[in-house]
């Protein structure tokens, strides 16, 4: 393979490029987009919600069919749109950030790739066959009994899914244990990598546990055996711990990227370097363990007994502090710094009040006596969209501004950015902020019709209205998109005068990231360049020859191995035929595994004259 | 231009598993996977823990359990853990011919290991009509005790198919990490096992 | 603007809510407080920091940190946080406390797909949808489901319980007034889960005495005084609803107990006690609950015999205690 | 590349130095069949369940760290992050085997 693949190529060649890609950025791209895709799909089954619910006893949707809305909304917005976009970006900066050449497992990486977005097929093939409707909780006995096989896709597609993003949370730990660039210490990692980290680490602990979860569920359903069958001595309490020692800490792996993003984005834009940033590295620690102590603040009502509300009440308000002191560290960023309010920067300074309300709403909801009102209303719903759209979402958006250049060399379009962001950010606080309400009047969550006269109306109303001024907001965004695409200027190479070093590689990034792996000599390494008046980075090498990996089509075809598999091992219990799919999806699924491992791969080298021969 | 994995008999002291980059990743991968494993398996042995005595009207653990068999079952599988260390050791020393005997007799073991469990679960389902359906503790012993063999079938095939492949090739830098990961996840595997043969079994049955 | 009265949660007139309102206050206090703190630095951050024209150069000062500051905002949270800690922790307590149970009143609720059934322990005694209570005394509720999971919930007297199938949940209710009140089904349950209103019917102790008293001296055999009622009885008996439905005490019945049908606050748990609404259910009770486990049970009904049955329902009525004495709701 | 037989070359000092460490492999692996068979002893005997729980678990605990520390060399240098993962992991498995024995009915 030669530099000068640069040039133009048909369809099909590109499209097998990004098949076999075993590159970061290309499958950190192919994360956003995927993402972006299921954000949409997700969007459109809240608008079906919120329409609903617009007047009282309305019958837009029938009941059967609202349930299997909010299941999937709430599915596809967490495991495939908001998940997949923050890996996404992972993959995009974080060996860019340290100064690595690669991952450490790329072929695990592009397979983690497939399996969530085979995952994220797969579950929404559901909406042709009858999707799951025992929300995303999906509690037995309820989710056990739901007739049908739409619980059978939301455990094969979780299960699917679930594989490629811990597969994806190993790559990130060992990527940023080993292939820290010379220099870079820990202490001297970007806040985003450092995010990263910590989130693949709670990646690597909380996904087994769903995994078994849902395995326990597979059986119970597909196996008749019998964790979650009452006659039978079974016990679903099981599922709600092991679902929420999961899902708490998904939450936090969530939040935690966010996190990250705005620390970069703070600092960027306030020309200031991070406030704090040791303390900030070890709240980030601490929300990480303190995450794993608290799932049963899901279960205050479930009659656990005083002491275990007792002790997670407090487990669960002790997070307020770490959280506390990166909301205070970012306002010391700006504070005395020179703040540019760029598109970027606007959803970064929204997120501190949303989120901040929604974190406090958090608080709320630790104290027990008070969640046994809580639970179950719109005051949750309320509470984690605020964190959820509030701190996730914007996260997202404000990354997508921040690393476009990086991604497609175009700044997206300031005015048509802001346009989005008003009207976004305005239908979001009407959208939620009267939901608070909604549940303190009685309104319990995950319902499909409310009753007249109950005082509930206008709450629900102003809140359907909010809705579609955040989706205005999302379609002036993809204008925008589209605008940049076809009218947008290219981007310079550091537009934003940044600070770490995915801005210090040549535009558009070649693929070996770095020609010679630089030299890091403190926090912010590009930034001190600069005040040293370098403007680049010392190379830790001497020019050499670089080893890249191979690209492969094994784990795509694995994939659509495991794929086939999942459906077989759905119909496997109605149709014998079934056991086809079955075996012979994993026969392909094993069969690239054996193919893998048998086949020696030792990658590749560009060679040190060619990449002379570069220009800068 | 390829890359050059021939080991260096004169730099001994190199752990040949660790010499290149790939040896190393893969070695913090598989134990970063094991930290995962880790979980996986406390919540099947949690789950377990929690159903042990819902039999509801069907077999006990005191009815059906022997001493004997698990007692059998975990010395193949503790001495496995010893060979797969003599494995190890010779591979430091270069010495491959001994390294795959010694290999070959931890997949040995591990095959007797296996025959045993099967055996056991046949046991259990034709003499006393204990199955994965019967009750939630006969689900809950069937999975946790499954998962494990599930993984012992995994690291079987993972070391049969390293022994082949390699062979004729001789050890290198190459795969010498390949065998020591390998090594790693079998003696988690052990690990796994001297819980439930404690939890599952032991405690079981006792009365 | 607080809600519907006898609904909401911000107007508590029960021990438990009121307790659960007590925290949400202090709560909501502090939040307000740490709010404030953050806004108002965000606001001054935001006004004299902000580049000004011609400063695009201006290199602020690289600050690593402050100690002094890093302690204060870990600290103050700290604090803020145990004092909301320590009554939570005491109110949790305060509300699992069951030492006085066995003196008081003790009721078996059960939570049904999508119906709620009460049991008077000892007392022979069984309502469905319609919970009655005397005020100012604890009644301890031992909630248990039949199916799925579901959850309690009557938000102006107390906070929720979930209804398990594998266990039963005690908790105690106390209301501080005479008055009907809106509860809740408050755990997805499946399709209805949204249509599984319930009411507790609090009234003087004088009263609930008297209620328990009728309930108990109603006669299931009694033939009604008209025609049409009459034939609604034995079309009752006749299409299999006795299969279902008890008039008078059976603890274990698949349906809703319909002894007091005519007291009832709603058909269903949902709409008014009319006629024409009870006709409306027994024709077709899937367009009113869907997924509901009457439908298709039974054997059709002509709008007839419905109107029978209903004339035979709405008439029985034994008690003087009804709701509609005590309040509005 | 071939076979490896030129075993004869290598240097003798460390050849001293993996003997040495393997010895005291197999001490701890005997060490380790003793504690297994005093665990099944114990519950063959039918003691108390009172005492003998409690015991069989701590003689698992031990064992299970010999496994760590000496067959996966998890003492050896290089590992502490290693060590961290899997303390964090044990630590998870401690809290989900309390909760799960108490706070679950049965
Ligand atoms: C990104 C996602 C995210 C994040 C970050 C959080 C953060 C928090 N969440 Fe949230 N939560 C969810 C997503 C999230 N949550 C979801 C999806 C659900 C519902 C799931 C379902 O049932 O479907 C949920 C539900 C939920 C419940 C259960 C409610 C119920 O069902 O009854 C509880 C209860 O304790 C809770 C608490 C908290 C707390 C204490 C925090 C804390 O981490 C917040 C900490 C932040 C702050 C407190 C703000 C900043 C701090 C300061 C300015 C310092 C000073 C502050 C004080 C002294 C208070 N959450
Ligand atoms: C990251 C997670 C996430 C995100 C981003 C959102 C975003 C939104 N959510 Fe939701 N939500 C959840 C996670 C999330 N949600 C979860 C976990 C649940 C619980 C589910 C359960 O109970 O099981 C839930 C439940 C939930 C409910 C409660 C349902 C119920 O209990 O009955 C409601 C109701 O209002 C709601 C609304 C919304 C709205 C209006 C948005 C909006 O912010 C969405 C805005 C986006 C759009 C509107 C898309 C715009 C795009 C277009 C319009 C496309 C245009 C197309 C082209 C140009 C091609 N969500
Ligand atoms: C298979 C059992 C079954 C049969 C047979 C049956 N029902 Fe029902 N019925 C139910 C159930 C279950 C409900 C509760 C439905 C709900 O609210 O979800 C119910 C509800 C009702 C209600 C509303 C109760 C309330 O609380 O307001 C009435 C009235 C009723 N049934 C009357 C009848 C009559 C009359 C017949 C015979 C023609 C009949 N039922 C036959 C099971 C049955
Ligand atoms: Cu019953 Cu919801
Ligand atoms: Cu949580």
């Amino acid at each position: 393979m030669s530099l000068a693949s640069a040039q133009k190529k048909g369809f099909g060649a590109i499209l097998w490029d990004y098949l076999t890609t075993v590159d970061h950025k290309k499958i950190g791209v192919m994360y956003i987009a995927a993402g972006a895709f299921f954000f949409i799909l997700g969007g459109i089954e809240s608008l079906v919600i919120r329409v609903q619910l617009m007047v009282p006893e309305n019958d837009f949707v029938s009941a059967g069919l609202y349930n299997e809305m909010i299941t999937m909304h709430g599915t596809t917005m967490i495991f495939f749109a908001a998940m997949p976009i923050l890996l996404g970006f992972m993959n995009v900066a974080v060996p860019l950030q340290i100064g690595a050449r690669d991952v450490a497992f790329p072929f695990l990486n592009a397979l983690g790739f497939w399996l969530f977005l085979f995952g994220g097929i797969l579950l929404n093939l559901s909406w042709i066959f009858g999707a799951p409707d025992a929300g995303w909780t999906a509690y037995p006995p309820l989710s056990t009994q739901s007739p049908g096989h739409g619980t059978d896709f939301y455990v094969m597609a979780l299960q699917l899914s679930g594989a490629g993003t811990l597969m994806g949370g190993i790559n990130f730990i060992v990527t940023i244990v080993t292939m820290r660039a010379p220099g870079m210490t820990y202490m001297r990692m970007p806040l985003f990598s450092w995010t990263t980290f910590v989130t693949s680490i709670l990646i690597l602990f909380a996904f087994p546990a769903f995994t078994v979860a849902l395995f326990l569920l597979m059986f119970d359903r597909m196996f008749d055996s019998a964790f979650f069958d009452i006659a039978l001595g079974g016990n679903a309490v099981i599922w709600q711990h092991l679902f929420w020692i999961f899902a708490h800490p998904e939450v936090y792996i969530l939040i935690l990227p966010a996190f990250g993003i705005f620390s970069e984005i703070f600092s960027v834009f306030s020309k200031k370097r991070l406030f704090g940033y040791t303390s900030m590295v070890f709240a980030t620690f601490l929300i990480a363990f303190l995450g794993f102590m608290v799932w049963a603040h899901h279960m205050f009502t479930v009659g656990l007994g005083s002491v275990a509300n007792a002790i997670f009440a407090v487990g669960t308000m002790a997070i307020a502090v770490p959280t506390g002191i990166k909301i205070f560290n970012w306002l010391a960023t700006m504070w005395g710094g020179s703040i540019r309010i760029s598109t970027a920067m606007l959803w970064a300074l929204a997120f501190i009040p949303s989120f901040t309300i929604g974190g406090m709403t958090g608080v709320m909801l630790g104290a027990a006596t008070a969640d046994y009102q809580y639970h179950d209303t719109y005051f949750v719903v309320a509470h984690f969209h605020y964190v959820l759209v509030g701190g996730v979402v914007f996260g997202i958006m404000a990354g997508l501004h921040y690393w476009w250049p990086l991604m497609f060399r175009r700044v997206l379009n300031e005015t048509l950015g802001k346009l989005a962001f008003w009207l976004f950010f305005i239908g979001f606080h009407l959208t939620f902020f009267i939901q608070h309400f909604l549940g303190l009047m009685g309104m319990p969550r995950r319902y499909w019709v409310f009753l007249e006269d109950q005082g509930l109306d206008l709450g629900n109303l102003v809140s359907t209205i909010g809705a579609f001024f955040m989706a205005a907001g999302a379609i002036v965004f993809v204008i925008n998109i589209i605008y940049t695409a076809v009218k947008g200027e290219k981007a310079p190479q550091d537009p934003w005068n940044g600070r770490t070093l995915e801005w210090a590689v040549p535009s558009p990034t070649p693929f070996y990231n770095f020609k010679q792996l630089p030299l890091v000599r403190g926090l912010d390494p590009l930034w001190i360049e600069k005040m040293e008046g370098n403007g680049k980075l010392t190379a830790a090498e001497p020019l050499n020859d670089i080893h890249m990996p191979n690209g492969s089509i094994i784990p795509f075809v694995m994939t659509v191995g495991f794929f086939i598999a999942s459906l077989g091992f759905i119909y496997q219990y109605e149709y014998p035929i079934a056991y086809l799919a079955l075996y012979g999806g994993m026969a392909i699924g094993i069969g690239g595994m054996i193919v893998r491992s048998l086949k020696d791969d030792h990658g590749y080298y560009v060679r040190k004259e060619e990449l002379e021969g570069e220009v800068e | 231009m390829s890359h050059d994995y021939s080991l260096n008999p004169e730099k001994l002291h190199e752990d040949p598993a660790k010499v290149t980059h790939e040896g190393k990743n893969k070695f913090i991968g598989l134990w970063v996977f094991l930290g995962g494993e880790t979980v996986l398996f406390a919540s099947l042995f949690a789950t377990y823990l929690a159903l042990k005595n819902s039999t509801a009207g069907g077999p006990s653990s005191q009815e059906i359990f022997g001493l004997e068999l698990v007692f059998i079952m975990t010395m193949l599988l503790l001495t496995s853990s010893l060979t797969s260390v003599y494995a190890i050791y010779h591979m430091k020393n270069h010495n491959f011919r001994k390294m795959q005997l010694w290999f070959g007799i931890t997949a040995f073991l591990g095959l007797g290991f296996l025959a045993c469990e099967i055996y056991e679960f046949a046991h259990y389902i034709t003499d006393y009509g204990f199955t994965f359906r019967s009750s939630a503790f006969g689900s809950a012993f069937y999975t946790l005790v499954g998962f494990h063999g599930g993984h012992v079938i995994v690291g079987m095939s993972w070391l049969i198919a390293l022994m082949v492949r390699n062979a004729k090739r001789g050890l290198n830098l190459y795969n010498a990490p390949k065998y020591n990961t390998f090594a790693l996840y079998w003696h988690f595997i052990d690990v796994v096992w001297v819980f439930i043969f404690t939890v599952v079994y032991l405690m079981g049955m006792v009365s | 603007a607080c809600g519907k009265e006898n609904l909401t949660s911000l107007d508590p007139k029960g021990y438990g809510a009121e307790s659960s309102f007590n925290i949400m206050m202090l709560s909501l206090i502090i939040m307000i407080g740490v709010f404030l703190v953050v806004i108002v630095i965000y606001t001054l951050a935001l006004i004299r920091f902000r580049q000004k024209k011609g400063q695009e150069n201006y290199i602020p000062k690289q600050v690593e940190g402050n100690h002094k500051l890093e302690v204060l905002w870990t600290s103050i949270p700290i604090l803020l946080v145990l004092i909301l800690a320590i009554p939570t922790v005491i109110s949790v307590f305060d509300l699992a406390d069951e030492t006085d149970a066995s003196s008081s009143i003790n009721i078996d609720v059960t939570g049904n797909q999508y119906w709620w059934n009460f049991d008077y322990t000892g007392e022979e005694i069984q309502t469905s949808q319609d919970l009655y209570i005397p005020v100012g005394e604890k009644v301890y509720l031992h909630v248990k489901s039949s199916d799925v999971v579901h959850s309690f919930w009557v938000p102006t007297i107390s906070g929720k319980i979930d209804a398990n199938p594998e266990n039963t949940n005690t908790m105690y209710i106390e209301a501080y007034e005479e008055g009907v009140y809106w509860g809740k089904c408050a755990e997805l349950c499946g399709p209805s889960h949204s249509l599984m209103d319930f009411k507790v019917i609090a009234v003087s102790p004088e009263k609930y005495e008297q209620w328990v008293a009728d309930m108990q001296n109603a006669d299931p055999e009694e033939v009604p005084a008209e025609a049409v009622a009459q034939e609604g009885k034995e079309l009752f008996e006749s299409k299999s609803c006795i299969a279902c439905h008890a008039i008078g005490s059976s603890p274990n019945a698949v349906g809703p107990n319909l002894t007091n049908y005519a007291n009832r606050t709603t058909v269903a748990g949902i709409k008014d006690v009319t006629k024409e609404n009870l006709v409306e259910w027994l024709l077709d009770p899937e367009s009113i609950k869907p997924g509901n486990l009457m439908t298709g049970n039974y054997p059709e009904l002509t709008e007839d015999e419905a109107n029978s049955i209903a004339e035979y329902l709405l008439q029985l009525d034994h008690s003087e205690v009804t709701p509609q004495s005590i309040g509005e709701w | 590349m071939g076979e490896n037989t030129n075993i004869e070359k290598v240097n003798s000092f460390e050849r001293q130095k993996n003997r040495e460490e393997m010895k005291r492999q197999f001490i701890l692996f005997a060490s380790m069949i003793i504690f297994t068979i005093l665990a099944f002893l114990l519950v063959a005997w039918d003691m108390d369940r009172t005492y003998v729980i409690p015991i069989i678990i701590v003689l698992a605990v031990i064992q299970v760290a010999f496994q760590f520390f000496y067959f996966m060399h998890m003492k050896d240098k290089g590992h502490e992050f290693v060590s961290i993962l899997i303390y964090g992991g044990a630590w998870i498995a401690f809290v989900m085997a309390i909760c799960f024995t108490t706070i679950i009915w049965w």
